[in-house]
């Protein structure tokens, strides 16, 4: 039922929203959650828990606990009591078979005594494998929300954000830290996860009228108003702290990454339930969340209520239910002795009995099992036991105020102490990090004007107007500490963990069975791991487990607090998902082909052209062997080394060497790692005597313009490094009529075989184009490679192409260039080599200077040689050409022991037999001896070794 | 995200930078034995202490030197490679160099 | 209702059999010391006093039983490897494994879901059946399956042609499983202790006492102890106890990051692996989807989480399955990683007498836990590298001899 | 009406443009998208294309020197940009690298000039030209929009006009410089450029929040 204003802060009563829940169809207001709307409607049962199936309903009204947890539109696990409720919202509950009110798994609730803690380690295991079938059945017990494989992909982005000082946490304490930073000229930002500032005094009574807490509200936020360098984030949640204060912060469909120099945590407390039997049944929720929904929602929490607390605030919610309409119909304080305070008073005042000392027994259920009916409570006689004479009460609303740990996650997940404090009978900030302060509730300041008071100081030393604050001095703190809240029942079902269903006799087990620390208690019961990761279970938890295992309580850490503060989408997390493309400069030509693309790291290549695969290779392999082909090579990298000490260099960091080459020659270049592994190759052009251009293999260029960078960072030779693989645009233009293409549009230079001869380099405008011209082939025929300015590179392409018209020139792509270069018997790194692959294996010696006291990998390379080769890469043929033909990566084998493999297989359009490369021991490496390749089914296929290359062995094509 | 201070670039997110390994010295490239190389090229200090690393601005294509706590993750200084490898290094050459042309043209 | 159950129901008295033994005081002097109460550590230590009769062993602990990366990894368990050697370590293990719930009488959730490696590349496809035909050969159940296989396999996944990274193939292990990674380690810690095996936890080693080449015994922080052999078994910190024996170990620590997401109703069956865009995921029974990626991108000595880890991986994870970006993600955490050169594990002897080693496992010591303990436990009870444990010994790379794994090099786990 | 096809120099993306409404002017060797048919609010926020427009780069030991020497003034300070007095941009990005962009209507000859002439050992020339696409981006809403794709504060009061950032912008390793239009942030963007088409719709995608569109030269240049 609702209440009149003033209750309902948030809501507008002007603005009705309609939504659904289970298919009904309700009504709430602008500034309802899910929850709030349905408590209006007297709806409580929200969701089923975890093992049990129980019906559960509104605890925290905050988001901190499991208990409300619901499938909105094709979003799993919304938490109900923080979810705003927008028109046409359509919110179902989750985790029932049937329905939500009549859930057909409540059997399983029965045989619960037959399912103790940790119970599937037990059994499911004999026979061997069984658990296979019982694993299914589990798992469809098991899991919370559906996930809907047609959901689409939403929107969500990212913003970085930078301040001087981050306040997290927008109470009293954050408010007043932000004003007091602000007066430093920094910039500031709060951060607030609910949709208005002033955090508890929004909803907790801190006085008899109730009245001073708002108005302290609306103070600071006036203060706040003023201030001009504070950026104030509302339903905004700071999901975590990561090094250097970087701070994930998500608002709507947005995760806000704020780097602060200084970071305020001043995130309060939560509230905690107390263990008794029965205690998680709908009606029974936190104090805070009782007030949350008169105050807030302007809800009315219950008809008749019973109030269990200790100290002051339990009374301030009394007085609030009275206010609110409730009959309030006994307090249970659990404090032995009644405590000095104006709103006990208050009550008792106001006619409510109070029953001191007195703990919590059991809840009993309405009938029908889905709602509290009643609490009995009885006198403490010590730490969680009970007199056997009891009171028992009815009532529909339990409120339970006896116990608070502070929200200190962010000052965790930086590494600072958090433990538990006899003194407050709960879990205590003891140190933070550097550039961290605490403020209010989430230190243990619970006093109001002390808590603005160390807000302010945490904002002076934030800002640097108080290098190191003195303590705040407290008010002696002549609260009782936090009552044991815990009564264990012989009957059980005292939750000690509600996502998990884990009762007292769970956790005494798990001691019991050996598992003394709180971490091995939380890995065996699960105790703390569901998804509300312990927020109001860990501090029960670890009094439990400290008790049991003989272990003190004081300075006792809880488990390890994680990232992230509360659950975040992956959509967040995701963001738009950046992922670089690149493109060549004749890319759209390629398309415009009817280009297969394929894909090559950061690359998008043409594989082929055409739609029928085999015709394309087939055509393109033809052209280029009888015709002319062209191929884009842009993505092959050009590094320009300059400078004196440029064939040094290369010297170095190549394997063969380059002080005595010509200039206007290439030399291959093979490089190796320090293993003696080969990674990458390509040409060395020299252009002049201090100038190579150097070529790498596509995708091998930025690690090899890295590593030359950090050796010359060591040797600092007198050269200069630049990557120009963006920059150039690359073509090879192969096959007999290569020449007479080439001569039609370019005139510079006299392109004979004479006067430009093979692996000869030359300068010269191509179609009038500034370009490198570099007469080098990997696919054996007569050819030259054009790299010239990227942004000219599809006029250069077009121009090759009007020019081989006549020709019919075709354009080819990478699938037909790598059978023209297997033909010819040249190696792909990567694909003919492996990840340990040495230049001997792969019959490359004659790339290994001998002469120079250096290169990468020169001494691995020796060293394993005195080992002897344990495999040579060999070509091979097959004895029966027209047999079935091994793929790539099928085995060579040898009396059951693979010898090799086969790296390169193709059927030959232009030898019309199969060819190959393929690893074989050293032993069957010689031209002509057989081995044996474990092909398709394990069919054995007889090879024989065959000299490469296998197409035109005397190189007359592609020096012609 | 760890803030690195560059020299060149100032602090910038650690996801700017890559990291080359620790700064280790090499051994006589022509006299040192094999096992010493082998232990030059595999083994690791993996000190849990203050390491000297190699990283790589990688947008501006530049390499330094940072001192860094490999437990703490705290970075106590960066500076230019200058610093640590201030002239030109040259290998003492092969004493009988084989007459090989190592590969042809 | 399974008859193991029935006892808990009829029986007042909890628990039957404590799974952990109460701790006793640290002897001065055992036979064996084992450094590192963790998965392999209480392996070794179970085989050892099963197979061998050594039982006068303390395995020593810095923190809580079988709290670093036993705790920490990403439960999976497979043999799809790429070198001989590779395989038939991880073949043995996978044998162990099957038997092990019966052995400990604990249901290590042992589940075989079957493991797809996703190719996105006609390099990586070519990876793929290169490890396939390895597998097949050695007796291992792998298979290359094409897209279209690999859509019936798992028809969850994103199989767009137009995807950024299309996925072409993967490698298919049937008996690729998943397991309970913590109660591996109780049942090797029940099972050790059982046979006389001492367990001590928060006992850091401080020191190594060695004489003339030779262990004699180790420096706690609950004092001396001497002894006739030890073992460290000790990933993430494996550097820093061979150190301590003046061991140099070609290892960089690097932290492996991971995470879960909150409970969901099962819609993945099989564990999923990308290289190239490097995630795992599978669903737990829990109905947790666990996920990580590769390692950290430089070394440290922490479990520190990172912002950064969590955004690469959602954003690939987006991409093999698009439908997830609403699910949310409920906590991620950190282990520490030995990676070495060649991608392949450091165990057996080493230069010290008596004193030996079980480390270097990079992203992938979980699934191999089982013959990691029963192989060093021959090692050590014989004094002598065992034959399957040959190609891993700490001395190849004196020789450049790496183990070829590197050729599949791609995240592992 | 220029087509981007009547030269042989082209932007990496004139593609795009064309599809976006552009029409173009020859300037120099290749023609820019000079303005929108539904151009954007340049004031507001806009991106524009100078790809086309002249620019060049030196490496070296000595190429700050020999630039000098051509009295081209690079700052004294790394990743700082100094205006000339013929309006052309210098872009100090290390102590041996420095980037020159043209004016934005071309009317300063000294890249043609620079690139004419042959600096000695320790002065190389890039091409940046090739190597880079040029896009600015520029309104007031420039700076928030930035910041959704790049993690170097950017912000005006943070990032003085012609200050350098060499970082990384939707993952892709760019040079940021600000240099405002009259009162109008606007930040040079340079990077790869065969990732132009990439980070044009990144960027494009960034700035469809603050209703940012593509702009001409004109309007740019019209922002002074």
């Amino acid at each position: 039922m609702r209440l009149a204003a003033p209750f309902g802060s948030l809501i507008d009563r002007d603005a009705p929203v309609t939504f659904t829940f289970e298919g009904r169809t309700y009504q709430g207001f602008a500034g309802d959650t899910v929850a709030s709307a349905l408590a209006a409607n007297d709806v409580w049962l929200i969701s089923r828990s975890f093992k049990y199936h129980r019906p559960r309903g509104v605890l925290t009204m905050s988001g901190d606990d499991g208990n409300t947890m619901v499938q909105v539109g094709q979003e799993p696990n919304g938490l109900a009591d923080i979810l705003p409720i927008h028109d046409g919202l359509a919110v179902m509950g989750q985790h029932y078979s049937g329905s939500l009110v009549a859930d057909r798994d409540r059997w399983i609730e029965k045989f619960s005594s037959f399912l103790p803690v940790g119970f599937y380690y037990r059994a499911f295991f004999k026979p061997k494998g069984i658990w296979n079938f019982w694993e299914k059945l589990v798992r469809a017990k098991a899991g919370l929300g559906r996930v809907d494989t047609s959901t689409p992909h939403g929107y969500y982005d990212k913003a970085y954000a930078f301040a001087d000082v981050a306040v997290i946490g927008g109470g009293v304490a954050g408010m007043a830290a932000a004003l007091e930073a602000a007066k430093a000229d920094v910039e500031v930002v709060l951060v607030e996860r609910q949709p208005m500032l002033g955090g508890s005094l929004n909803y907790t009574r801190i006085d008899v009228e109730g009245t001073s807490g708002p108005a302290l509200v609306q103070e600071l936020l006036g203060q706040l108003r003023a201030a001009k360098n504070i950026t104030v984030m509302t339903e905004a949640t700071c999901t975590g702290w990561f090094t250097d204060n970087f701070l994930p912060i998500v608002v709507a469909n947005r995760m806000v990454k704020l780097r602060a120099g200084q970071v305020i945590v001043a995130t309060g407390a939560v509230e905690q339930p107390a263990v008794f039997r029965n205690n998680d049944l709908p009606g029974i929720m936190l104090g805070s969340a009782a007030q949350r929904l008169i105050r807030i929602y302007g809800v009315k929490p219950g008809q008749r209520a019973v109030v269990a607390c200790y100290g002051g605030t339990g009374y301030g919610v009394a007085l609030d239910l009275l206010d609110a309409g409730v009959e309030v119909a006994a307090i249970v304080d659990l404090s032995a002795t009644p405590t000095d305070n104006p709103r006990r008073q208050a009550a008792v005042d106001r006619g409510i009995e109070v029953l001191q000392g007195y703990g919590l027994r059991e809840a009993n259920a309405r009938r029908d099992g889905a709602h509290l009916a009643g609490v009995v409570a009885a006198p403490i006689t010590g730490n969680g036991e009970l007199a056997d004479e009891q009171r028992a009460i009815e009532c529909d609303l339990l409120c339970m105020s006896t116990g608070w740990t502070p929200a200190a996650s962010l000052v965790a997940h930086a590494a600072g102490e958090v433990s538990y404090a006899e003194r407050s009978g709960s879990f205590m900030v003891r140190a933070v990090a550097k550039n961290m302060q605490v403020a209010g509730a989430v230190s243990g300041e619970w006093v109001v004007d002390a808590a603005i008071e160390e807000g302010r100081q945490a904002g002076a030393a934030a800002s640097g107007q108080d290098a190191n604050p003195v303590p705040v001095p407290r008010a002696p703190d002549d609260r009782p500490p936090q009552p044991w809240a815990i009564f264990p029942h012989e009957k059980g079902k005292e939750f000690v963990d509600f996502d998990e269903d884990l009762t007292v006799a769970d956790i005494r087990n798990s001691v019991a069975e050996g598992f003394g620390d709180i971490e091995l208690v939380k890995r065996f019961s699960t105790v703390v791991m569901g998804p509300s990761q312990g927020r109001v279970s860990a501090l029960n938890a670890l009094r439990l487990v400290q008790s049991h295992a003989g272990r003190p309580l004081e300075g006792a850490r809880g488990t390890t607090n994680r990232p992230p503060v509360t659950p975040e989408k992956f959509g967040h997390l995701s963001g738009r998902g950046f992922e670089p493309v690149r493109l060549t400069a004749m890319h759209d030509r390629h398309v415009e082909a009817d280009a297969e693309m394929t894909v090559a790291g950061a690359w998008i290549r043409p594989a082929y052209y055409g739609a029928d695969r085999e015709q394309a290779l087939q055509d393109e392999v033809m052209c280029v062997r009888n015709n002319v082909g062209l191929i884009d090579v842009s993505t092959l990298g050009g590094l320009d080394v300059r400078g004196p000490d440029a064939a040094e260099f290369l010297d170095r960091v190549y394997t063969l060497s380059y002080a005595r080459q010509q200039v206007g020659r290439a030399r291959y270049v093979l490089m190796c790692d320090q293993s003696g592994t080969i990674t990458d190759d390509g040409v060395a052009c020299r252009f002049s005597d201090d100038n190579f251009y150097v070529t790498t293999t596509t995708g091998g260029s930025d690690a090899v313009y890295r590593t030359m960078l950090l050796w010359n960072a060591q040797w600092r030779l007198d050269v200069d490094i630049t990557n120009l693989t963006g920059g150039l645009a690359a073509v090879n233009i192969a096959g007999p009529n290569a020449r007479a293409v080439m001569e039609k549009i370019c005139s510079e230079v006299d392109l004979s075989a004479e006067a430009f001869p093979y692996m000869g380099v030359r300068l010269a405008r191509v179609a009038d184009i500034a370009a490198r011209l570099l007469r080098v082939g990997f696919v054996g025929e007569l050819g030259y490679e054009i790299h010239a300015p990227a942004g000219m590179g599809e006029a250069l392409w077009d121009a090759l192409m009007d020019a081989g018209a006549e020709f019919g020139i075709k354009p080819f792509g990478v699938e037909a260039q790598r059978i023209l270069r297997l033909e010819k018997g040249h190696i792909i790194i990567t694909q003919d080599t492996d990840g340990l692959t040495h230049p001997h294996e792969a019959n490359m010696a004659w790339a290994l200077s001998r002469r120079k006291p250096f290169y990468f990998g020169r001494r691995a390379i020796a060293a394993q040689m005195k080992r002897g080769l344990t495999r040579k890469l060999v070509g091979f043929t097959l004895a029966e050409p027209d047999g079935p033909l091994p793929e790539e990566s099928h085995l060579v084998v040898r009396d059951g022991e693979i010898t090799g493999r086969v790296t390169s297989i193709v059927r030959s359009p232009t030898l019309n037999r199969p060819i190959g490369l393929a690893f074989v021991a050293p032993d069957q490496s010689e031209t002509g001896q057989s081995f044996s390749i474990k092909g398709h089914g394990g069919r054995m296929i007889e090879a024989l070794v065959a000299p490469v290359p296998f197409y035109d062995p005397e190189n007359s094509r592609q020096e012609m | 995200m760890k803030l690195m201070p560059c020299p060149l670039n100032g602090l910038r997110n650690i996801s700017e930078f890559v990291c080359g390994g620790e700064v280790t010295e090499m051994p006589p490239a022509v006299t040192a034995s094999d096992s010493d190389w082998a232990a030059y090229v595999f083994m690791e200090n993996n000190a849990a202490d203050v390491v000297r690393e190699w990283w790589l601005h990688v947008t501006s294509g530049y390499w330094f030197i940072a001192e860094r706590h490999t437990a703490s993750d705290e970075i106590l200084r960066t500076y230019p490679a200058s610093e640590l490898f201030p002239k030109r290094f040259d290998f003492e050459p092969l004493d009988d160099p084989t007459e090989d042309q190592g590969g042809s043209d | 209702m399974p008859f193991g159950l029935l006892k808990y129901g009829l029986s007042k008295s909890y628990p039957a059999d404590p799974l952990i033994p109460p701790e006793t005081e640290l002897k001065s002097t055992y036979d064996l010391v084992i450094i590192g109460a963790g998965g392999h550590g209480l392996a070794a230590a179970y085989y050892l006093s099963r197979q061998h009769g050594i039982n006068n062993i303390a395995v020593l602990d810095k923190g809580y039983l079988a709290g670093g990366n036993t705790a920490r990894n990403t439960a999976i368990i497979r043999a799809n490897y790429l070198t001989p050697e590779g395989v038939d370590f991880y073949k043995e293990s996978m044998a162990l494994w099957e038997g092990l719930s019966g052995e400990f009488n604990l249901n290590l959730l042992y589940s075989q879901r079957g493991h797809l490696t996703l190719a996105h590349t006609d390099g990586a496809l070519r990876t793929m059946r290169w490890r396939a035909e390895v597998n097949k050969h050695m007796g291992v159940d792998s298979e290359l399956a094409y897209a279209d296989e690999v859509a019936q396999l798992c028809p969850q996944l994103n199989m767009s042609r137009e995807a950024r990274f299309p996925i072409l193939g993967a490698l298919y292990h049937p008996p690729g499983a998943t397991a309970r990674h913590d109660a591996l380690a109780w049942g090797f810690a029940r099972g050790a202790s059982d046979r006389g095996v001492e367990i001590h936890q928060n006992t850091e080693v401080t020191g190594l006492k060695i004489d003339a080449g030779r262990i004699t015994g180790v420096e706690t922080t609950h004092g001396d102890i001497s002894c006739g052999k030890v073992l460290q078994a000790v990933a993430g910190s494996s550097s820093l106890v061979a150190a301590m024996a003046g061991i140099k170990l070609p290892i960089r620590t690097i932290p492996l990051q991971a995470c879960v997401s909150v409970p969901l109703k099962p819609f993945l069956d099989p564990i999923i692996v990308s290289g190239s865009l490097h995630v795992y995921i599978w669903q737990t029974a829990r109905g947790e989807i666990v996920m990580g990626g590769s390692t950290d991108p430089y070394s440290l000595y922490s479990t520190r989480s990172s912002l950064e880890f969590k955004e690469g991986l959602m954003m690939h994870v987006l991409e093999l399955f698009p439908f997830l970006g609403e699910v949310k993600l409920l906590r991620q955490w950190a282990g520490m990683a030995d990676m070495t050169p060649d991608f392949s594990p450091i165990m057996g002897l080493t230069p010290i007498e008596n004193y030996y080693i079980d480390s270097g496992w990079g992203t992938w010591g979980f699934k191999a836990t089982p013959v990691a303990g029963f192989r060093m436990a021959e090692c050590i009870a014989t004094n002598r590298q065992p034959s399957l444990l040959e190609p891993f010994a700490l001395d190849r790379f004196d020789t450049f001899l790496q183990v070829g794994e590197r050729g599949a090099a791609s995240v592992g786990h | 009406m220029a087509q981007p096809t009547d030269h042989k120099r082209r932007s990496f993306i004139y593609r795009q443009l064309v599809s976006a409404g552009a029409e173009f002017t020859s300037l120099a060797d290749a023609a820019v998208a000079s303005r929108y048919r539904n151009e954007g609010d340049a004031r507001k926020l806009g991106i524009a294309d100078l790809s086309p427009l002249p620019r060049t780069g030196f490496k070296g030991r000595q190429a700050l020197d020999w630039m000098a020497e051509q009295d081209v003034a690079a700052s004294p300070h790394n990743n700082l940009a100094n205006l000339q007095p013929d309006g052309c941009l210098v872009a100090r990005l290390a102590d041996t690298e420095a980037l020159v962009l043209s004016d934005l209507e071309a009317k300063s000859t000294t890249v043609e000039k620079l690139n004419a002439l042959e600096p000695g050992v320790g002065c190389y020339p890039v091409p940046r030209g090739d190597t880079y696409f040029w896009f600015v981006l520029a309104g007031i809403h420039a700076p928030d929009c930035l910041l959704k794709i790049c993690g170097v504060d950017i912000r005006p009061h943070k990032f003085p006009n012609h200050s350098i950032a060499q970082t990384s912008i939707a993952r892709l390793s760019t040079i940021a410089i600000r240099d405002d239009r009259g009162s109008t942030p606007a930040y040079h963007l340079l990077a790869d450029g065969t990732s132009a088409a990439y980070f044009w719709s990144a960027v494009l995608d960034a700035m469809a929040e603050f209703d940012g569109r593509p702009i001409g030269l004109e309007s740019l240049i019209a922002l002074n």
